[in-house]
């Protein structure tokens, strides 16, 4: 049976999937995640109901997650505050990948002096510490919308993927096959897109899970510092509120506050971790067939 | 300890009996190497020719009982004199075989020094595994090697394995496998990737080293050159299996099995007419695609018979052939 | 056709700013390859051959000299201009696996450079599809069974004959062949040299054939010319069998001594030569390149560099002051 | 030596190219900004009655420039002053040096982050090298698993599950500060140290434990493939001890980490604002932490230009180690 290149690839996505099981928890905990962001909001109002009366709340089936100190439920909270946070992390993590790929592949294979130049820039990226540059940002720039922080975290974490994808072209460039095709005379444009690309892809796939990630928790660790305002609902503002302001820390009965917030993180790495590790071998047709 | 003295203990020939080694792999155990039955006689050179897959190097490292995971040693026995069955050995017994009794050479090709110590400090850990007392009379042992094959002994001894050239780098190997006196020499590839001229070097040295040490020792090869070169017995294995094994100058003379046949014939030299040299049809088989019943070489054997489906051939008279068997027979 | 007149090419060895030291890979090699013809270079790693292929396949630059491919000389020309020319000439790896993009089937491999021809020559789809398939028959492979597969599923000799077939897809003139067969198994090796001369005959395709062993170098061109070269200096050039019957250069008749005798099936030559000493790429020999090893040399040899002629009245080129007929190749028994 | 200098002499002067960009960027930041701070300072200061001179000069002690002139001079005087290593004076809280808040709070931060690399570092390659050596067991998979688990999650998390359980839930750490000031007066004597320790050690915890699980992940895939080299296999078959070819493994494994070391230093400094935050000690975190919250602009870009210069001289230091460890490196002279 011949299969297109597509349904081959999808095939070997469910092989290496079925390998482990975790990856399929993986693939589920991350399908979940994107659920909530997309269609979260549509469960609840623009508003959340809330209810001083109620704050606190013991655990029960109207508020699996109890609720915070105003009363408003802690689930509808963390399900609510969802997209944003992921709107903005997987625009900066495209842009990291669009700016980091073009540059590795374009310094690893042309070399020479734009090499030199974008690998210093690179290391630049890498170097300054991009936490504190964020906060600097924030606080002078004040970002309103979307995806100016957008923008700005992509383009602060560019230098690793960059780093990786050019060393990963020069060594590919040393393999027969790239010369071989510029022997034949194929354009650059069809080496750089189907000869030198799919030997990288791995990388960038997983990379651009891993920026994707780091980019929402740098929003959340901006919200959980009170840098960003916090205006909005969602994990960084339950954290800020329940560490800094509301005592969440001492109080046992606002414990769930605090650790909501905390565990929709430890899940959404979970899931992550579980993937990148069947990225791998989803790309690498050695693997992918065994 | 001059090199030239011979060792006063007796010379270690080698029998492997019956010899079966399997890799655990996603579809069973896999053989390699397949009920091998050689020995190497006490002072001889022996050669090992086979093509990759053919399960030469797996029967090399299972003379220093470092078959390695996840393969395993499944039936059969090498024993070497002086040291006892070699697969019965536990780690403890085998770490203090290997290296001062049994030498072993890598391919040129590999690097066998650890890349972030001199020479002379590998040499000493060497020595302090082996618990040698006196550390400078090794040191002035692997000198006296060293310069024998040419080299600048004091200066190779401070240096680190990318300063050394393929050719050097080789030499130091072999002093390595020889600066403790070990009688047993295995060389796998010694000089794939080498130039032809620091191959005929190398081979030099092996063979003067053989015997001005009375060594016993097996170098195993893709290239029947190398053992014509330097080997007086030769054995040929193909899909696990010994199929011809005898004296190399009777084989490369009037080579009996089909594949020994083949492969020499596929040799092109340098004078006679150029079209001598004919080519084997078919592939060597890989581990996972060696025929597991019959005769292993039947796929691409011009001497095919029906026999050959079902049944392995023995080892009758250096040869397992059922075609050469029935003939020579008859 | 294909003449190079006087390449020259030295590489800068990175030593960062202070410790620069450069390499000198050619000095002025002159060679022609003719159309439909075999040559062949033999000598040691390092000795330039493999940079030699390199620049004739476009894959390296050379610094002097002039390489004449067809009847335009490359040098005039800008080098953008210069890769159409340096299409007709296809390089043949060493290593087959690393020639082939993992990542890509053996049909998609074969599809594109053909597809670019079938644009270019305006050739209709369908074109590319049998022209595939008939590639592969043409290098001896069987379409059906190669075309859905990636390079890992294939052995080394398979492998090695796709890149041939992808060579083919531009109709080169000149296949440069390095080390083509020496990362293959012994017994598929010749059908591989076998198919390089088949080639030849049914192509007309000319074969640069690029070795350290000269056995093989006289299987697949053996009515060709053979070059011996020595730290980027030809030193011995003639047609394939006068070179191999009768080498004059002390260095050729080193090459041809360490290849391996077949005892039982041949006597080796009474006159074999072992270099006295290891090559030493540092040195730089102000006479004769080979003099510091040469066990004939003689105090002219140190003093002045021998060029390639025919001192002595030799039928092929030399560059040895004193050329003499030794008998280092094994002679068979029977 | 003479390679080891010229590589030492290239580290420092690309160190210097970046504290010099970093530098630019901090003064076009606050000059630049929307609603210019130093300008509304100077128009504040004109304001309460000073004459524009005066005005000037006391916003130049601020922010180490003038408010005037062209654009170039201003940078000019910001540079120089820098040289002098003069930050300029706190918005905030008038009359307080920058540099000296900075110095001051520096060492506290460079406390927290070495002990709490040093730690991580040993033990992430300590259980780097036991998941690689047992990679097909249970053990070696679940410390896999734990370790991509606390390196991807974020370092806030770890330090508030510290905080909440061992300053909240049980009062076994000190909830904030860098030493008991009420109890001991600094000096180099057991007691402080010891009281040092016992508020540097959460903090420090949090900062290993967020960065162990890298270490591990870094170490095992290093170890995995120097196991497939072919020297250890050589040094097997030479009979040399389990011992010795351990150590042979190691080094060659630990190698590659030295150069992620470099790395990782940007990541832990950075991470110091949540920890510091979350653990109420105040180092170059809480400072620059402190100085956003009260629009603080000098002390910020102070307190920001000396965490990218500490991460640069740690990069710098990184690598000479590295230099001076791999011999292919260290030979090239």
């Amino acid at each position: 049976m011949r299969l297109s290149v597509r349904q081959r690839f999808w095939r070997g996505v469910w092989v290496a999937l079925k390998r482990r099981p975790s990856r399929i928890l993986g693939v589920i905990i991350m399908a979940l995640f994107v659920f909530m962001a997309i269609a979260g909001p549509w469960f609840y109002p623009d508003r959340l109901p809330y209810n001083v009366d109620n704050m606190y709340a013991p655990i029960s089936w109207d508020h699996p997650l109890s609720t915070d100190f105003e009363g408003v439920d802690v689930l509808a909270l963390v399900i609510t505050g969802t997209r944003g946070v992921l709107l903005v992390a997987v625009a900066a993590g495209l842009v990291t990948m669009l700016v980091g790929t073009a540059a590795g592949l374009y310094a690893g294979y042309r070399r020479g002096a734009a090499d030199s130049v974008l690998m210093r820039i690179a290391d630049f990226a890498l170097t300054i510490p991009g936490f504190p540059l964020l906060i600097v940002l924030t606080t002078a720039m004040n970002f309103g919308a979307w995806w100016k922080m957008a923008l700005v975290l992509g383009l602060i974490g560019w230098g690793g993927l960059a780093r990786a994808v050019r060393s990963q072209t020069l060594s590919l460039r040393e393999r027969g096959f790239i010369e071989a095709a510029r022997g034949l005379g194929l354009p650059t444009r069809h080496i750089v897109t189907k000869e030198l690309l799919p030997n990288v892809a791995p990388f960038i796939a997983t990379n651009l899970l891993m920026a994707v990630t780091g980019y929402i928790y740098a929003q959340v660790g901006l919200y959980f510092l009170g840098v960003l305002p916090l205006d909005t609902s969602n994990w960084g503002v339950m954290l800020n509120a329940a560490v800094f302001q509301s005592g969440a820390l001492i109080s046992p009965d606002a414990l769930p506050y605090l650790l909501a917030p905390l565990g929709a993180i430890l899940l959404l790495t979970l899931g992550v971790v579980l993937i990148v590790d069947a990225l791998e071998e989803i790309f690498n047709p050695r693997l992918r067939e065994g | 300890m001059s090199i030239v003295e011979l060792s006063t203990e007796t010379l270690p020939g080698v029998a492997i009996s019956g010899l079966t080694i399997a890799y655990r792999t996603d579809a069973g155990e896999l053989a390699a190497v397949s009920d091998i039955t050689l020995g190497l006689p006490a002072g001889t050179i022996t050669g090992l020719v086979g093509e990759s897959g053919s399960g030469k190097s797996t029967l090399a490292l299972s003379l220093l009982g470092a078959v390695q995971k996840p393969g395993r040693v499944t039936a059969g026995s090498v024993v070497i004199d002086g040291i006892g069955d070699i697969t019965k050995l536990d780690e403890h017994a085998l770490q203090s075989v290997r290296g001062a009794q049994i030498g072993y050479v890598f391919q040129a090709a590999q690097n066998s020094l650890n890349p972030l110590k001199t020479v002379g400090k590998q040499l000493l850990d060497l020595g302090r595994s082996h618990r040698v007392k006196d550390l400078r009379g090794l040191l002035r042992e692997a000198k006296v090697l060293l310069s024998r094959m040419g080299l600048a002994a004091e200066r190779v001894l401070d240096s680190y394995q990318h300063e050394l050239s393929g050719g050097m780098r080789q030499r130091v190997g072999i002093m390595f496998a020889l600066v403790l006196n070990a009688h047993l020499l295995v060389l796998d590839e010694p000089t794939t990737a080498l130039d032809m001229i620091t191959q005929a070097n190398i081979l030099q040295i092996v063979r003067d080293v053989h015997a001005e040490r009375g060594l016993t020792t097996l170098i195993v090869t893709h290239d029947v050159g190398v053992v014509a070169e330097v080997a007086d017995r030769m054995a040929v294995m193909y899909g696990g299996r010994v199929v011809e094994h005898g004296q190399t100058m009777e084989i490369l003379g009037a080579p009996r099995h089909p594949y020994t046949r083949g492969l020499i014939s596929a040799i092109p030299r340098l004078t006679g007419p150029v079209d001598a040299a004919k080519p084997l049809p078919g592939t060597p088989p890989t581990l996972g695609t060696i025929p597991r019943t019959g005769c292993v070489f039947r796929q691409r054997c011009p001497l095919r018979m029906e026999i050959c489906d079902t049944v392995a051939p023995a080892m009758i008279g250096g040869v397992a052939c059922h075609a050469v068997n029935e003939t020579e027979q008859l | 056709m294909i003449e190079g007149r006087g390449i020259t090419k030295t590489f800068a060895s990175r030593g960062g700013v202070l410790g620069s030291q450069s390499v000198t890979a050619l000095r002025g090699v002159d060679f022609l390859i003719p159309r439909g013809g075999a040559v062949s270079f033999i000598g040691e790693s390092g000795c330039g051959k493999t940079t030699l292929g390199r620049i004739l396949a476009g894959l390296e630059t050379y610094d002097g000299g002039q390489l004449i491919v067809g009847d335009t000389d490359l040098s005039t020309l800008k080098p953008k201009a210069r890769e159409p020319h340096f299409r007709r000439v296809q390089l043949i790896h060493q290593d087959p696996y690393s020639a082939l993009n993992p990542t890509r089937t053996i049909e998609s491999t074969l599809r594109d450079p053909l597809r670019l021809r079938a644009a270019q020559t305006g050739k209709p789809a369908s074109w590319v599809a049998s022209q595939t398939e008939e590639l592969l028959s043409l290098v001896g492979l069987d379409p059906s069974y190669v075309l859905p597969r990636y390079p890992h599923q294939l052995s080394g000799g398979m492998r090695q004959r796709v890149v041939v077939a992808r060579a083919l897809t531009v109709e080169p003139e000149v296949l440069v062949a390095d080390e083509a067969v020496s990362m293959i198994d012994v017994s598929l090796r010749l059908g591989i040299l076998g198919l390089l001369r088949q080639l030849r005959e049914t192509l007309g395709v000319s074969i640069l054939f690029i070795t350290h062993d000269v056995a093989t170098a006289r299987y697949v061109g053996a009515d060709g010319e053979l070059y011996v070269i020595y730290r980027g200096q030809v030193v011995e050039r003639g047609p394939v069998e006068t070179v191999l019957a009768d080498p004059v250069h002390p260095y050729t008749q080193c090459l041809l001594s360490a290849i391996p005798v077949l005892h039982g099936l041949e006597r080796p030559g009474e006159d074999r030569l072992v270099p006295k000493e290891p090559l030493d790429e540092k040195m730089e020999p102000a006479g004769c390149l080979f003099a510091p090893r040469c066990p004939f040399a003689t105090e002219v040899c140190v003093s002045e560099r021998p060029v390639l002629g025919r001192l002595g009245g030799t039928p092929q080129h030399h560059a040895c002051f004193f050329p003499a007929s030794r008998h280092v190749v094994a002679t068979p028994l029977r | 030596m003479r390679g080891f200098l010229r590589r030492l002499a290239g580290h420092l002067t690309r160190g210097l190219v970046m504290i010099w960009v970093v530098v630019t960027f901090t003064f076009f930041l606050i000059r630049l900004m929307p609603g210019d701070p130093v300008q509304v300072q100077y128009e504040k200061l004109i304001a309460q009655g000073m004459s524009p001179d005066q005005a000037a000069s006391a916003t130049a002690v601020t922010y180490g420039f003038v408010p005037h002139g062209p654009v170039w001079k201003q940078y000019l005087e910001y540079l120089s002053g820098l040289i002098r290593l003069d930050l300029g004076v706190s918005v905030d809280s008038q009359g307080v040096a920058v540099a000296d808040r900075v110095f001051g709070a520096m060492p506290w931060t460079v406390l927290l982050v070495l002990s709490g690399i040093l730690v991580s570092f040993l033990v992430g390659v300590v259980l780097g090298v036991v998941a690689a050596l047992k990679r097909s067991t249970a053990v070696g998979h679940s410390l896999s698993i734990a370790g991509s688990l606390l390196h991807g999650v974020p370092p806030f998390v770890i330090a508030i599950v510290l905080a909440a359980v061992f300053t909240r839930r049980y009062r076994w750490f000190p909830s904030g500060g860098q030493y008991n000031g009420d109890e001991v007066a600094p000096g180099f004597y057991y007691d402080f140290i010891g009281d040092v320790a016992y508020h540097a050690f959460l903090p420090a915890a949090a900062f290993a434990i967020a960065s162990y699980g890298g270490w591990l992940l870094a170490m095992r895939s290093s170890v995995a493939s120097v196991l497939g080299d072919d020297f250890l296999l050589a040094a097997e078959l030479r009979g040399l001890t389990r011992m010795t070819r351990f150590r042979y493994l190691a080094r060659n494994a630990i190698l590659p980490l030295f150069t992620v070391l470099a790395i990782s230093f940007g990541l832990v400094f950075g991470g110091s604002i949540f920890i510091e935050r979350i653990f109420n000690y105040p180092g170059l975190g809480m400072l620059l932490f402190a100085s956003i919250g009260a629009r603080d602009f000098s002390m910020m870009s102070g307190a920001f230009l000396m965490i990218t210069a500490a991460v640069i001289v740690a990069n710098i230091l990184a690598d000479l180690l590295y230099t001076f460890i791999d011999p292919r490196v260290r030979r090239q002279a």
